[in-house]
C-alpha cells in the first residue's frame, strides 16, 4: 500500500518537475511546479511529517508560487514566452548533470547511507514524535531559538527589500 | 462624544444595517403575483393595445380616411380602402405592425371618427413575428378599456392559463384590491 | 460483505464520497435559500413558480446551465481554461474532509487539522487566477489578479485569527479544539472573554476568502463584467458557482467548529440531542449570516478592501495573539 | 504499519529532483523558469532533510526544512523583485541578454 502511494507521488513529482523545465510558456511551468510541490508534500506525509506537509503546501504552494504567478502576469506575456526552448549550453550541460546524478546515485546505493539503515526501535519512536506537532515546536523553540529568530529577521529583510526594489520612484520627490 | 466612540468601536452602523434587513424579512411582500395569482387592471387613460371601435349598430366606425396612417411617425398602419354597398368608404385592409409602434397615441388623437382607440391590453408578447401584426379582425376583438371606475387601477385575482388557445392570464373576479 | 464493512479502506472511501456528495448536493438548496432570503429582505417573495414556493428552481437552473453550450474563447489557453473550475472547487471538498461533524462523524481526524484546512483552503485561488488568465480577456485577468491579492491578504488575517483559537486549545487537532470548548455556550470561543475579536477577524476574512459580498471585487460585475468568470459559460460557470457555495459552506462549518463549539450543545440539559444536529444548526446559522450580509452591505472598493485587510485586520489579529498569549501562558 | 520503503528510495527521488533543477538552471534562459528550477533544488534538499530526520531519528532535519522554507520565501521575494525590475528596464526575460556586468 505504502509502496503504491510512494510510486504514485514520486513519479508524478518527477514528471511534473521535468515538465517545469520543458514547457515554453512560463505559466504552464508554474502550474506543473505547483503539482510537483504538492506531490513533495504528499511524500512528507509518507515520511510521517504531517506538519511539514502542511507547511510545504502553505508556504510553497500557497505563497511562493503565487509570487511566481504574479511575476509572470506582471510581465508582458509575449516577452515572457521563451524565444528558444533551450539555450546554447544544453549540449554541455546535460552530460554534466547526468554524470552528477549518477555520482550521487552511486553515493546513495554504495555509500555510507546504505549501510546505516534505520534502527527499528528508534523509528517507532520517531514516527510518534514526527506526527506530533509539539515535538517540532519543542526543538525549534528551545535548541534552535536563535536560528529561528535570525530566520525571521531574514524574512523581514527580504520582504522589505522586495518592496524597495519594485516600488517605482515618484518624480519630484 | 463617548457614545460616538463606543458606537465606532462596536461597529454600531453595521449592527443597525443588519437589524434593518433582518426586520424586512418578516414584512409582508409588496410585489404583485402577476401571472400566477394577480393581474393589474389599467386606468381608462392607459395607452395599451389598440382596438377598432364600432357604433351602436355594430358597424365599423372607420372610414379609411388614412389620417392615422399619414400621421404615424413609424409607419405602423397600412390601409387599403373600398366602397361598400351604402357608398361609404371602408377599409378592406387595416394592418398595424406593432413591432414598430411606440404607443405615442397620435393615430388615436387624429382620428376624426374615434374609430381607432387605445385599449387596456398589455399582454401582447408572442411566439411569432406574425403575432404582433394586427389585422382588422384582431383589432376588433381586442379588449376596450375598463369603464367601471371602481375597477380601474386595481389588482384583480387572476389565473394563469396555458391551453391549446395559447397562454393568457384571465381574471377570475374572486378578489380585487387597490394598489395604492 | 462483513469483511468489506470491517475494512478501514472501505469506510475511508465511503466517508470521502459522502463529503463529496455533501459539497455537490448542498449548493442546490442553498441557492434556493439565498434567493428566498434575498427576496424577503427586498420585500418580495423570491422564486415562486417552479415547484412549491420555487423549491425546484435550482434544479431548473442547474439543468439549464448543464445543457448550455460550453464556449471556449479563441486565444484562450485551452487546458488551463478547462481545468480552472475544478482547481477552484476541489480544495473545498478537501477541506470538508478534515472538519469533524461530531465526535464520531468525521472523515479524517488529523493532528494538523487546522493547518491543513488553512493550507488547502488557500489553493482554490489558483482556480480563480488561472481561470482569469486563461480566458485571454482583460476583465478576467484583472478579476483574477484582484482575487489573488485579496485572498493572499486575507489569508494572513485568517491565520492570525485561527492562531488565537489554537492557543486556547493548545492543539492543531479539530477534535481537541472542540473539546476545549465543551460545557455550555459560555465556553465557546465566540464569547467575549475568549476569542470574540478572533471570531470577528475570521468572519471578515472568511467573507473575503469566499469572494462574497461585501468583498466580491474579483467578480465586481459593476466594473469588471463578471470578473474572473466573464468568459465562462454553461457547466464550467456552474462549477465556479458551486465553488463559491462550497467555500461558503466550508468556512461556515469551520467557524462552527472553531468558534461556536462544534458539535457541543449550548446548554447542559440539551445534551441528549445528537452532536451532529448542533453542528448542522450552527453551520446553517453561519450560512444564513453569509446570505444576510450579502443583501445588507454594498461592495467595498478595491483600495478600501486592502486598507481594511492590511491596516486594520492584521494588526488587530497580531494584538489578539499577543493578548491571548498573555492569558494562556503558565506563570 | 511498518516503514516498508527503504531510505534510499527517498534519496533517489530527491537526487532526481535536484538534477532536474540543476539542468533547468543550466539550459533554460528564461529568468522565471531559472528561479523555479532553484526552488526545485531547494525542495529536493528539503526531502533529504526530512528523510534523514525520519530514518535517523533526529528532529533537527525537520526543523531545518522549515528554515529552508522561510529562506526560500525570502529569496523568492527578492529574486522576483529583481526579475520584474529587469524586465521593466531591459525589456527582456532572457538571462543571456542581461550581460552588462561581463565587460
Amino acid at each position: 500500500m505504502e509502496y503504491l502511494f510512494f510510486t504514485l507521488f514520486s513519479s508524478i513529482a518527477v514528471i511534473s518537475a521535468l515538465l517545469v523545465i520543458t514547457f515554453r510558456n512560463p505559466v504552464h511551468s508554474v502550474v506543473s511546479l505547483i503539482v510537483c510541490f504538492f506531490q513533495v508534500a504528499c511524500l512528507f506525509v509518507l515520511l510521517r511529517s504531517p506538519f511539514l506537509a502542511g507547511a510545504q503546501i502553505f508556504v510553497y504552494v500557497g505563497a511562493i508560487m503565487i509570487f511566481f504567478v504574479f511575476a509572470v502576469f506582471l510581465m508582458d506575456f509575449k516577452s515572457s514566452m521563451a524565444k528558444e526552448r533551450f539555450g546554447k549550453m544544453t549540449v554541455y550541460a546535460l552530460p554534466v548533470a547526468v554524470l552528477m546524478f549518477l555520482e550521487v546515485l552511486m553515493l546513495i546505493v554504495k555509500g555510507p547511507f546504505a549501510k546505516m539503515g534505520a534502527q527499528p526501535a528508534d523509528v517507532q519512536k520517531m514516527m510518534d514524535l514526527g506526527q506530533s506537532t509539539k515535538a517540532i515546536g519543542m526543538v525549534m523553540f528551545t535548541k534552535y531559538l536563535l536560528p529561528f529568530e535570525i530566520i525571521s529577521v531574514v524574512l523581514l529583510v527580504g520582504f522589505v527589500g522586495a518592496v524597495v526594489l519594485t516600488v517605482k520612484e515618484k518624480k519630484g520627490e | 462624544m463617548l457614545k460616538d466612540f463606543l458606537k465606532t468601536v462596536f461597529l454600531w452602523d453595521l449592527v443597525q444595517g443588519m437589524r434593518l434587513t433582518f426586520r424586512y424579512q418578516f414584512k409582508k411582500v409588496v410585489t404583485m403575483h402577476y401571472p400566477d395569482k394577480e393581474k393589474w387592471v389599467p386606468y381608462d387613460r392607459f395607452r395599451g393595445l389598440h382596438y377598432q371601435a364600432v357604433d351602436e349598430e355594430g358597424e365599423l366606425k372607420c372610414v379609411a380616411c388614412e389620417l392615422c396612417a399619414r400621421i404615424c411617425p413609424a409607419g405602423v398602419i397600412t390601409i387599403e380602402a373600398y366602397e361598400d354597398d351604402k357608398g361609404v368608404r371602408r377599409p378592406s385592409v387595416y394592418e398595424m405592425d406593432l413591432h414598430r409602434c411606440a404607443y405615442c397615441g397620435l393615430c388615436v388623437e387624429v382620428c376624426p371618427e374615434d374609430a381607432i382607440n387605445h385599449g387596456a391590453g398589455y399582454e401582447f408578447a408572442g411566439f411569432d413575428r406574425a403575432d404582433a401584426v394586427m389585422s382588422l379582425e384582431k383589432l376588433l376583438k381586442n379588449k376596450p378599456n375598463e369603464t367601471d371606475p371602481e375597477k380601474m387601477g386595481t389588482v384583480a385575482s387572476a389565473r394563469f392559463i396555458r391551453d391549446k388557445d395559447g397562454i393568457r392570464v384571465e381574471e377570475d373576479g374572486k378578489k380585487r384590491y387597490r394598489w395604492w | 460483505m462483513e469483511a468489506l464493512l470491517a475494512s478501514d479502506i472501505f469506510w475511508v472511501v465511503f466517508k470521502s464520497f459522502l463529503a463529496v456528495a455533501i459539497i455537490f448536493g448542498l449548493p442546490l438548496p442553498f441557492t434556493w435559500l439565498e434567493r428566498k432570503i434575498a427576496g424577503h429582505i427586498q420585500v418580495r417573495p423570491g422564486p415562486m413558480r417552479v415547484g412549491f414556493h420555487g423549491v425546484l428552481q435550482p434544479i431548473a437552473d442547474g439543468l439549464k446551465l448543464f445543457l448550455k453550450e460550453d464556449i471556449i474563447p479563441t486565444g484562450a489557453d485551452k487546458f488551463l481554461f478547462k481545468a480552472a473550475p475544478f482547481m477552484a472547487l476541489i480544495p473545498y471538498i478537501a477541506i470538508f474532509v478534515a472538519i469533524p461533524m461530531s465526535d464520531e462523524a468525521y472523515v479524517s481526524n488529523m493532528d494538523i487539522g487546522v493547518l491543513y484546512v488553512l493550507a488547502i483552503g488557500g489553493l482554490s485561488i489558483y482556480g480563480i487566477i488561472m481561470g482569469g488568465w486563461a480566458s485571454n480577456s482583460k476583465y478576467a485577468l484583472l478579476g483574477g489578479l484582484r482575487a489573488a491579492a485579496q485572498m493572499i491578504s486575507y489569508e494572513v488575517a485568517m491565520g492570525f485569527a485561527v492562531i488565537g483559537v489554537i492557543m486556547m486549545a493548545q492543539s492543531l487537532n479539530m477534535q481537541d479544539i472542540v473539546l476545549a470548548q465543551q460545557g455550555g455556550f459560555l465556553n465557546w470561543n465566540i464569547m467575549p472573554h475568549k476569542q470574540l475579536i478572533a471570531f470577528f477577524i475570521f468572519m471578515v476574512a472568511g467573507f473575503a476568502e469566499a469572494n462574497r459580498i461585501p468583498f466580491d471585487i474579483p467578480e465586481g460585475e459593476g466594473e469588471l463584467g463578471a470578473g474572473f468568470h466573464t468568459e465562462y459559460s454553461g457547466m464550467r460557470f456552474a462549477l465556479f458557482a458551486l465553488a463559491e457555495y462550497a467555500a461558503m459552506i466550508s468556512i461556515s462549518a469551520l467557524a462552527a467548529v472553531l468558534f461556536l463549539g462544534g458539535w457541543t450543545s449550548p446548554v447542559g440539559f440539551l445534551d441528549f440531542v445528537p452532536g451532529i444536529v448542533w453542528f448542522v444548526l450552527k453551520t446553517l446559522f453561519m450560512v444564513y449570516l453569509f446570505m444576510w450580509t450579502r443583501f445588507t452591505w454594498p461592495r467595498y472598493r478595491y483600495d478600501q478592501l486592502m486598507t481594511l485587510g492590511w491596516k486594520f485586520l492584521i494588526p488587530l489579529g497580531v494584538a489578539n495573539v499577543l493578548i491571548t498569549g498573555l492569558f494562556v501562558i503558565d506563570f | 504499519m511498518g516503514h516498508a520503503i527503504p531510505m534510499e528510495y527517498y534519496l533517489i527521488i530527491s537526487a532526481l529532483l535536484f538534477t532536474i533543477g540543476i539542468i533547468g538552471v543550466m539550459i533554460r534562459r528564461n529568468v522565471i523558469v531559472v528561479l523555479m528550477s532553484l526552488e526545485l533544488i531547494l525542495n529536493a534538499v528539503n526531502i533529504n532533510f526530512v528523510t534523514f530526520s525520519h530514518y535517523l531519528g533526529n528532529m533537527t532535519g525537520r526543523v531545518f526544512s522549515i528554515f529552508t522554507m522561510a529562506v526560500a520565501a525570502a529569496e523568492v521575494a527578492v529574486a522576483l523583485a529583481i526579475a520584474v525590475n529587469l524586465v521593466r528596464v531591459r525589456k527582456t526575460m532572457e538571462i543571456d541578454e542581461i550581460d552588462t556586468l561581463k565587460w
